[in-house]
């Protein structure tokens, strides 16, 4: 019989958080023994879309995503699904399209809260704050900052964000917005990111300013951010496990495209959990590091 | 005195000129075979009305850019521009920005699709109009303004929507988006439809003609007793109008307005215009090039995906064969020319 | 009662009544006033930068005066545009060619007014068939589906003439419409000016070419310096040509157009042309090529070019200069031979190029004076680190200035601002700091007035006289007449004649000119 | 013809040169005072040095863009241009792709700095060339050539990297990044030394002279015996030789190099070379007027995250001002014309 076809699409291979979903795709889907069509969102939902067409007229078996956005993929998952076409969301879950085979995820807005639950715990008798968003509009930069919000706006008395600005996800600007901050408010007592590569850049700025004792927190889990946890320079970094989701996802998608096998769950929800120093060995990608 | 021009070969400018419309489509035709013969499911008429319907959304904004591009100006503006018509189009067609999240399609409160649309495509019209008042009156060049708009724009977006998408649209709506006519998608239609009313107009009204006048010498056409200002300013209306109708088609295909859309579709939008043929020093193009600048770019990215190119290999790809293209035709012309 | 006494009692069409216009401090015009009556052309002379221009493009809309008042046919006239001179009737012909390149000649001639067909929509085949009968009018015999950018200077010239002869109007403004034109067209249109005026239109001539002034006009008005410095009349006969230059620089006019000597130059042959051709091109395929051009050059002469316009003379100093590609044929300096495959390579050879098309080919609009002068020899001004030396650079500039009396504010001034006739004595200046073997100079008095263009054949002579064999070509036959020591004529891309200056004539020269290649052999 | 351009008034004409290339700067000092006035600490040195710092990457490729506009170019690969050396920088500081991981500053197996410095401005050189190439040879505008190099470039670099960053350099090269020379930081004395040469070679050197020329006018320049090819491929060398400096210095600060940095400077490097009064037609403009624009752009940034403006209001603050600071320029500059 023909080698099954199944399609793996990430919003955006322009960063290494979904470089490394994409991978743990491709690996699983070696060790499945099914070929795999890649997708690259290039963080445009048109972009995704057409991606899903495309393997819709090649007749994938399957289809794993993760999309850009939830709403905005909505309808070509749904193409899918009509299509006849199993699809498993990773990461972020698409609501109102029935049919879909199965979502695997660790919800963005829950890692917002752990990340910022894990700052309280640190500082339990309060603390000022700066934090840095993500790019304006995307999907992971909304839902972490709502996340973060949603645990420390009914804590405003003690928890002051006297600085929040938008980096972009990226390491420069990062690096650019802390310095300004720093300049601005002085030293914070913590620094909440929306990703790693902000959290490095962060870190650089306090580096720079010897102002080394600054908790800074991080969100991803990447091997360089792991290091910096271990070596004490990041507070922590949140954990939510895509290459264990990707690899899920990949097992029940073609699981059902082999022989119909209905996954056990519809809905695998990893929690997502803050690394730090003395939980290091939980961490996902810690072998990458060594 | 009948003598100062000897005998004008005809026939030598006729091949030529049919040379040069060709160069580009020449080109689309040898990707199209290409694609072929490494997967003859490529010309699946699935397939090809997938592109059609994808291409359409950058391919409306590219008839707006070709006017603008004939007058010699430049709009960066378009990505952003259609983000925030996006929006405008959500908010009227749900009535509000609240209700951001319902997948649904009853229960939107509303005021229909035609009013989304109007809304779209008149701010959009009235976005490009204000840029254009900046270009002519406050004499800064379009690039100028028209990156300050691509900023401006997009803050604004980002403001109305607070970040956020606003989905769910009903219906009626989503058909503009979704819907097919036959076996045709709407969007490829309403693309077909405004690429022939361009070209008519482009070619065939005196307004078409002064745009090209505008763009081969703004101060002869001035000379000339052309009002340069008013149609500097009606081209950015125009792209404005087509940035809102992407916009609202966009918006239906996607049943969603994001703060995010658009992003980077400046760059498509004048690399199909320009790979269509048209000169960024104004006065010399013409829609239908753009139409298959478009559709070059449309049949290379999703031949590439169909192919299971890496992305990074995409983007690789699809930078030369831009660069090739364009030197095709230059080289082609060239050739005819010495 | 007599035409011209009917006329000079008729009222005016238009008068001009104390017109100041000021620019940033430069006053171009200064309480002017003139009148131009139906059926009569008047001429406006005055040397660069009289404000000629100025005055025209203020009656066209193009800019409005500082102060002054203007009637039109009875009534207080201020266009607001070019558009609404164009409604009162009022139609120019700028001096800067005002065709848009990019379009056909057909489009051109009904820019903003294409004939529609029954839709409302343009109807080509209209335009272009009604296009034909419009240039056929000015003797101009091309497709009128032609791109105006592969036109020549002069057939745009005429496409533009036939443009303005084409709309319904009263006064027809003409600023230097012949400045590109040989006495051919140039009688072709002074007919046609004279079939106008016997309609009643009345039209305003600007020419820095007297003969032609002279032989038309009925009245003239004279600037200098902004102001009216007299106005003429024809009364019966011509208006003689030492009274307007006497009007126009306000001193006899007798020094100015001495004659310059011509010589029988025994020198060595400098620069040898033997079956030069060039090639074709499709895209321009009723573009002149040469057809085998055989030409020498001796030191220290001036050999003038002759021929009506597309007879390839241009194409002819742009091959020699390596600016456009040979298809054939040798060129030898000195005795040897040589193969300049760029401007670059000719200039390092000793050959320098005054080309025709000032304004897109020679000058730096945006840039300085001394930047201007010196970019064909930074390698002189500047040191062995490549810096440039500026003090040697400016004392050069200063010395030329001198030399040919160019008259500027200073060193950093932009060039746009200079007259043509100073603009021109820049260009030659940037080529004599080159010290060249040849020098080529195509048209090098287009829009020069009489004094400036007097100052350039005297420098031309000095140059010929130091031993650099000049080349000269120029459509104004006096001019090649005055200068030249020997005189060749060429027609489609071939040499059909040749003369010693001396005994050369406009007759003899027209008859070679018309030459075809038959005649040409059996001569 | 005589004395109406003699006395071209000259002290007008210096009081409007001086005035018009204070237009950006006016603008300049108004925004500083006006940040000073909202938030004094606005003008602590450190906060400057930071400016000073942050501009330094932008505007050290804005430099190289400045000859590219002076001849009437652009070059919008400049941002992956930055992306690409920046990775070829790393790979040769570290000694392979491999080594991404570790924070660690010792332990580094590759070549040391000045190897990643040189690596980085030849690679940077040659891929300018190669676009100048493109451009001249092949006769295809630069908007498109370096449009393909932009989507070329961030290919080559995704694929060096496979998408990942390369981080963790020895404390020489960080010193070029994150070192102090007094109080002021090394990136910003690379910057002021290289702005200075620049300007000494723009205004000083006979290649300078060449650049406006063939800027101001490309046919005249070619037949006054300028080589306006090489000029023209030596402008692309030059800002790709100036991606590759900011590339190394960008890595050297963040100890990081990524494959997705530098996306957008394109326009952020043009927008400080045209608010500095170059002209994007050629043949007007100075190094001084980009140093300038370059550090407008800085301070406004600066300043909106000094005072925690929202990032939506900051999009639509930025292009407002961009605009306004141009239109201000021009407006100057017609009150002084006429
Ligand atoms: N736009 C302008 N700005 C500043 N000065 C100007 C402008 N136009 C013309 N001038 C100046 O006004 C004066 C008159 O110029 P004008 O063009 O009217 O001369 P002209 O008589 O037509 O000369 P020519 O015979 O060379 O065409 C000149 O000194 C010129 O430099
Ligand atoms: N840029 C061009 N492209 C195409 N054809 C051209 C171009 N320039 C000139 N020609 C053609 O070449 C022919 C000769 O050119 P041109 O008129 O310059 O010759 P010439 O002998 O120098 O005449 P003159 O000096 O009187 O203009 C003309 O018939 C014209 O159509
Ligand atoms: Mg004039
Ligand atoms: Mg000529």
């Amino acid at each position: 019989a023909d080698k099954l076809t199944i399609l793996g699409s990430v919003p955006n291979l322009g960063f290494p958080f979904f470089v490394h979903m994409l991978n743990e795709i491709k690996a699983e889907a070696k060790a499945q023994g099914v070929n795999l069509t890649e997708s690259d969102g290039q963080n445009s939902a048109p972009k995704q879309t057409a991606d899903i067409e495309a393997a819709l007229v090649q007749k994938v078996n399957a289809i794993v995503i993760s999309p850009l956005d939830v709403n905005a993929l909505a309808p070509a998952i749904e193409e899918a699904v009509k299509a006849g076409v199993p699809v498993v969301t990773i990461d972020r879950r698409v609501d109102g399209v029935e049919g879909i085979l199965a979502h695997v995820g660790a919800d963005n807005v829950k890692g917002g809260e752990a990340e910022a639950q894990a700052m309280v715990a640190a500082f339990p008798n309060g603390a000022k704050l700066f934090h840095l968003q993500g790019q304006p509009g995307a999907g992971p930069a909304i839902d972490r900052n709502k996340g973060v919000h949603n645990v420390l706006d009914p804590l405003k008395d003690k928890y002051q964000i006297i600085f929040e600005q938008t980096a972009n996800f990226a390491r420069a600007e990062a690096l650019s917005v802390t310095e300004a901050g720093l300049a601005a408010n002085g030293k914070p007592d913590a620094i909440i990111c929306a990703n790693d590569d902000m959290a490095l850049g962060a870190l650089e700025a306090c580096a720079a300013r010897n102002f080394n004792d600054v908790k800074i927190y991080g969100f991803d889990a990447l091997p360089e951010a792991l290091v910096a946890v271990r070596d004490g320079k990041l507070a922590g970094t949140v954990e939510q496990f895509p290459g264990q989701q990707s690899r899920t996802a990949v097992q029940i998608a073609v699981a059902f495209a082999r022989d119909k096998t209905e996954p056990k769950e519809k809905l695998v929800l990893l929690t997502p959990i803050v690394i730090g120093k003395d939980n290091l060995d939980k961490a996902e990608r810690l072998n990458e590091t060594k | 005195m009948t003598s100062t021009t000897e005998q004008t070969e005809r026939s030598g400018i006729n091949i030529a000129r049919l040379l040069m419309s060709f160069g580009p489509l020449m080109f689309l035709a040898v990707l199209i075979v290409i694609f072929t013969v490494l997967k003859p499911s490529f010309i699946d008429p699935i397939n090809l009305f997938n592109i059609l319907r994808q291409i359409s959304i950058t391919g409306l904004i590219a008839l707006g850019m070709t006017f603008v591009i004939l007058t010699a100006g430049i709009d960066l503006s378009v990505g952003s521009l259609l983000a925030f018509c996006g929006m405008v189009a959500a908010v009227v067609a749900k009535g509000g920005t609240a209700n951001t999240l319902s997948l649904s399609t009853s229960g939107t409160q509303g005021y229909g699709w035609f009013a989304a649309l109007l809304a779209a495509v008149v701010v959009g019209a009235l976005a490009g109009g204000v840029q254009g008042f900046a270009i002519t009156r406050l004499k800064v060049p379009p690039f100028v303004v028209t990156l300050g708009g691509l900023t401006v724009f997009r803050g604004l977006t980002l403001t109305i929507s607070n970040g956020g998408p606003i989905s769910g649209f009903d219906a009626s709506m989503r058909w503009f988006g979704t819907g097919l006519i036959g076996p045709v998608p709407v969007p490829a239609i309403i693309f077909a439809i405004a690429a022939i009313l361009c070209h008519i107009v482009l070619r065939y009204t005196r307004y078409g003609r002064a745009v090209y006048a505008v763009g081969g010498n703004a101060e002869a056409a001035r000379l000339s007793g052309l009002r340069v200002d008013r149609i500097l300013i009606s081209v950015y209306v125009i792209v404005g109008f087509f940035a809102g109708l992407a916009a609202f088609v966009l918006s239906a295909r996607l049943n969603s307005s994001e703060a995010v859309a658009g992003i980077g579709y400046e760059l498509t939008v004048i690399s199909a215009v320009v790979i269509g043929g048209t000169s960024l020093f104004g006065g010399i193009g013409s829609v239908g090039g753009t139409v298959v600048g478009a559709a070059l770019i449309g049949v290379l990215q999703n031949g590439l995906q169909f192919n299971n190119v890496s992305s990074y290999t995409q983007s690789i790809v699809i930078g030369l064969i831009l660069i090739l293209a364009v030197a095709f035709d230059r080289w082609l012309k060239s050739r005819v020319r010495r | 009662m007599s035409t011209a006494e009917a006329i000079a009692s008729s009222p005016p069409l238009l008068s001009v009544e104390g017109v100041t216009k000021h620019f940033s401090g430069v006053t171009a015009l200064s309480d002017v006033s003139l009148e131009v009556r139906p059926g009569e052309i008047l001429g406006l002379l005055g040397e660069n930068g009289a404000g000629k221009s100025t005055l025209l493009k203020i009656l066209s809309g193009v800019m409005p005066p500082s102060s002054g008042r203007i009637v039109f046919d009875g009534a207080d006239y201020a266009p607001s545009s070019p558009q609404d001179a164009k409604r009162h009737g009022i139609v120019t012909i700028y001096q800067e060619l005002s065709l848009i390149p990019t379009l056909t000649v057909a489009e051109n001639i009904f820019i903003g007014r294409a004939p529609l067909g029954p839709l409302g929509l343009v109807s080509w085949r209209g335009m272009e068939d009604a296009s034909r009968a419009i240039i056929a009018r000015v003797g101009l015999d091309i497709d009128p589906s032609t791109p105006v950018s592969s036109l020549s200077v002069a057939e745009q010239q005429l496409v533009e003439i036939a443009r303005a002869l084409s709309l319904e109007s009263r006064l027809i403004i003409m600023d230097e419409p012949t400045s590109a034109l040989t006495e051919t067209e140039v009688q072709k249109l002074m007919s046609i000016m004279d079939r106008l005026r016997k309609d009643g239109v009345a039209i305003m001539f600007v020419t820095h070419r007297l003969e032609e002034a002279s032989a038309i006009c009925d009245r003239m008005t004279v600037l200098r310096d902004g102001r009216v410095a007299g106005h003429l009349d024809r009364d019966g006969q011509p208006i003689q040509i030492p009274k307007i230059i006497e009007k126009m620089v306000g001193r006899a006019a007798s020094e100015l157009y001495a004659r310059p000597t011509q010589r029988d130059v025994a020198g060595a042959v400098r620069l040898s042309v033997r079956g030069l051709r060039t090639v074709r091109d499709p895209l321009a395929p009723h573009a002149i090529v040469l057809e085998g051009v055989d030409l020498d050059l001796k030191a220290g002469e001036i050999l003038g070019v002759a021929g009506l316009v597309g007879s390839g003379r241009t194409e002819l100093a742009r091959a020699i200069f390596g600016a456009d590609r040979i298809a054939a044929g040798t060129i030898t300096l000195d005795g040897k031979p040589i193969a300049p495959a760029s401007p670059a390579d000719a200039i390092k050879l000793g050959i320098g190029l005054v080309p025709e098309d000032r304004k897109h080919q020679a000058i730096f609009a945006a840039l300085g004076i001394l930047n201007n002068f010196s970019i064909a020899s930074l390698g002189r001004y500047s040191n062995g680190a490549g810096f440039m030396a500026e003090r040697r650079e400016r004392e050069a500039l200063a010395g030329y200035r001198k030399a040919l009396s160019i008259r500027m504010a200073s060193p950093e001034q932009a060039i746009e601002g200079l007259s043509g006739g100073n603009q021109q004595k820049v260009i030659l200046a940037r080529w004599l700091a080159r010290d060249p073997k040849v020098l080529i100079v195509d048209e090098p008095t287009r829009g020069v007035d009489v004094g400036a263009k007097a100052e350039v054949h005297q420098i031309l002579v000095q140059l010929a006289a130091r031993g650099i064999a000049i080349m000269m070509i120029s459509s104004e036959l006096p001019e090649v007449l005055a200068v030249s020591d020997r005189i060749v004529t060429m027609r489609r891309g071939r040499i059909t004649g040749e003369m010693p200056g001396i005994e050369a004539t406009e007759e003899k020269l027209m008859e070679l000119m018309a030459l075809d290649r038959k005649q040409e052999v059996t001569q």
